[in-house]
């Protein structure tokens, strides 16, 4: 099938590689291969044997058997053992497609179907990564605007890109304040409204309405920010580690507008 | 663009376009997007300007035209990858492993399909091996199994098309071509492996969503 | 560059790997990298393959053969951009951008969700996002928010179940879900995403806005 016996990786290599025994199908297929026996009449009796023999080999070698292994040596045993049951009418076994090795007989030659095609679609694999298409550099260029790869998404996609989303904003410094809180916008108004009747206050002062939590908090020193930004309060303090005091003060001319105040330039 | 009245002539400009159209895509181009794009031409004259192309192109040294995942593309032959491979610096592509491939396989013949009976017929677990698939755009979850514990169902993708250079599901390696590959007669009644024609409709293009 | 009029006799072998190659580099391919790559060639026999290329490019309907950034390069005409600007605007409506899709996943799972919040959960800014998959008819707005502004709230649509074969929203994969099929670990923290019951009962498409 291949034309091209000088790529990389040839489908020898391929198969060397799958002589490692993923699973009991694979080792059962190499022991019906190496005792050249036919698929279709399996002497149970030999193969059950060998195939515990390298069950304990695996275990001595301290390997990790698969569960899986132990199904299919359990699965032979009950095989070995219907076998060796006397039937009743041995000419009406074949009628009754009553021999108990069918269903694996069946089970390998599918796995082993599938082993072939999995070889084939390597072999067109490998054809096809010896096309290549062309470099990207001069496309981009005649598309205009940038170019932005886009992929076939399915459910995956959509979990794992939410998935990432979600690892991302964990990682992020939490800043986001709950929808339903006090907007910086009403919170200035209610601070300018306390410093009209006071004039000046402590700066913790500023924090001891509301409810104390955490956003509040956060909302209420932003607003003081965002004050001192827009020149409607100062803020002194008296030596290194003394009390801070705030100063509602006149609005200079100069003083820049709130964002998204009609009056911003 | 003028009419031809003679359907054995192609447009110079129509093939020009077509060209262009098919070697500026990044994936290639289906016969619908050609359509799409080029609807003020008969259809037929779009695939004459389509065939006049694949034509030429058999006589271009470097080059050749292939069908693939349903389009069309423009790629390097073969037999001048080692070559071309120099420029990129012996950067390969991540190839697969064997359980991936074998499991991807499966699900190729058989899709749609669960992880489970995915299992089975393998004989061993596959869902590690599904995720990487998936991470890799080979194969996709395109629903779930009106069953118990409703599971995933998988199915392989445009990508897959891509990456195996197979023009569509029906193009898969046939089970005739596996008999020598098994070195045995694949017995009767394991023929369905080849894919059936409702698994076809693989994610077109033109679909609407 | 010397002009050879022995063209005729120019290795079609040489011409090939010339071709391929300057097919494939994605930058413009100096003579200089073109004499390393095939050190085994005299040098006038590489350029010789050079201009050989460069005549049967004048050929090419679509195509042409341009001398930029002190290499070759082969390109659309420039008189067909027009065309393949529009193949890069016929966007397939099967694929999504990694930032539409991670925007279209918050919303599935966050539904119904206003674009500030859509935002501030992916940490940028979706608003062009949106319109996308408003157009693809992915999400749909199905009403405003109470709060200051009443800003509009977007939730999947029917085609969305349909394009990712999903019963309803219920069917949505769990991070659960997942880890079990695939033996992936559930990072911690994450469980909140299984959509509420209350955001489950998504208009139909008749539902006025």
């Amino acid at each position: 099938m291949t034309d091209y016996p000088d790529f990389e990786s040839s489908p020898d290599a391929y198969h060397v590689r799958l002589s490692a025994f993923e699973g009991p199908l694979d080792l059962l297929i190499h022991l019906i291969r190496t005792n050249e026996v036919n698929v279709c009449d399996i002497p149970i009796a030999l193969i059950t044997e060998q195939y515990l023999g390298y069950l304990r080999l695996m275990e001595e070698l301290n390997l990790d058997v698969a569960g899986e292994f132990l199904v299919m040596a359990s699965t032979l045993i009950h095989i070995k053992s219907r076998m060796l049951l006397p039937r009743p009418d041995p000419a009406q076994e074949d009628e009754a497609g009553e021999d108990p090795r069918e269903a694996l007989v069946r089970r390998l030659l599918e796995h082993q179907k599938f082993k072939a095609a999995a070889g084939l679609l390597h072999d067109r694999e490998t054809l096809r990564g010896a096309q290549f298409t062309r470099g990207d550099g001069s496309v981009a260029q005649a598309a205009g605007d940038s170019y932005e790869p886009e992929f076939e998404v399915d459910l995956f996609s959509l979990l794992s890109a939410f998935r990432g989303v979600l690892e991302r904003a964990s990682r992020r410094p939490k800043m986001v304040l709950p929808p339903d809180q006090i907007s910086m916008e009403d919170r200035i108004q209610q601070l300018l409204g306390r410093l009209s009747e006071t004039e000046a206050c402590g700066f913790e002062d500023l924090f001891s309405d509301g409810d104390g939590s955490r956003p509040y908090m956060i909302v209420t020193f932003l607003a003081v920010l965002e004050m001192i930004r827009l020149k409607l309060i100062r803020v002194f303090q008296s030596g290194s580690f003394g009390a801070i005091r705030v100063y509602k003060r006149a609005r200079p001319v100069d003083a820049p507008h709130p964002i998204g105040d009609p009056q911003n330039p | 663009m003028e009419q031809t009245e003679n359907v054995g002539t192609v447009s110079a400009e129509l093939k020009a376009i077509v060209e262009a159209l098919i070697f500026a895509s990044p994936e290639p181009i289906t016969p619908r997007m050609l359509y799409r794009l080029l609807a003020d031409e008969p259809k037929e004259d779009v695939t004459a300007a389509v065939e006049a192309l694949r034509a030429e192109y058999t006589q271009r040294p470097g080059l050749q035209f292939v069908d693939v995942a349903g389009g069309y593309q423009i790629v390097t032959r073969p037999e001048l990858h080692e070559w071309v491979r120099r420029l990129f610096h012996e950067r390969s592509t991540q190839k697969l492993t064997v359980q991936a491939l074998e499991t991807l396989a499966v699900i190729a013949y058989k899709q749609p399909i669960t992880a489970v009976e995915t299992s089975e017929i393998r004989g061993v677990n596959t869902s590690g091996v599904l995720g990487t698939l998936l991470e890799r755009h080979l194969i996709k979850i395109v629903g779930r199994k009106n069953v118990v514990g409703r599971p995933f169902l998988y199915a392989t993708t445009k990508e897959f098309l891509i990456r195996f250079g197979l023009k569509d599901l029906t193009d898969l390696p046939k089970i005739e071509d596996m008999a020598e590959a098994l070195g045995f007669d694949p017995p009767a009644g394991l023929a369905e492996i080849t894919p059936r024609e409702e698994m076809l409709p693989l994610g077109d293009d033109d679909t609407p969503v």
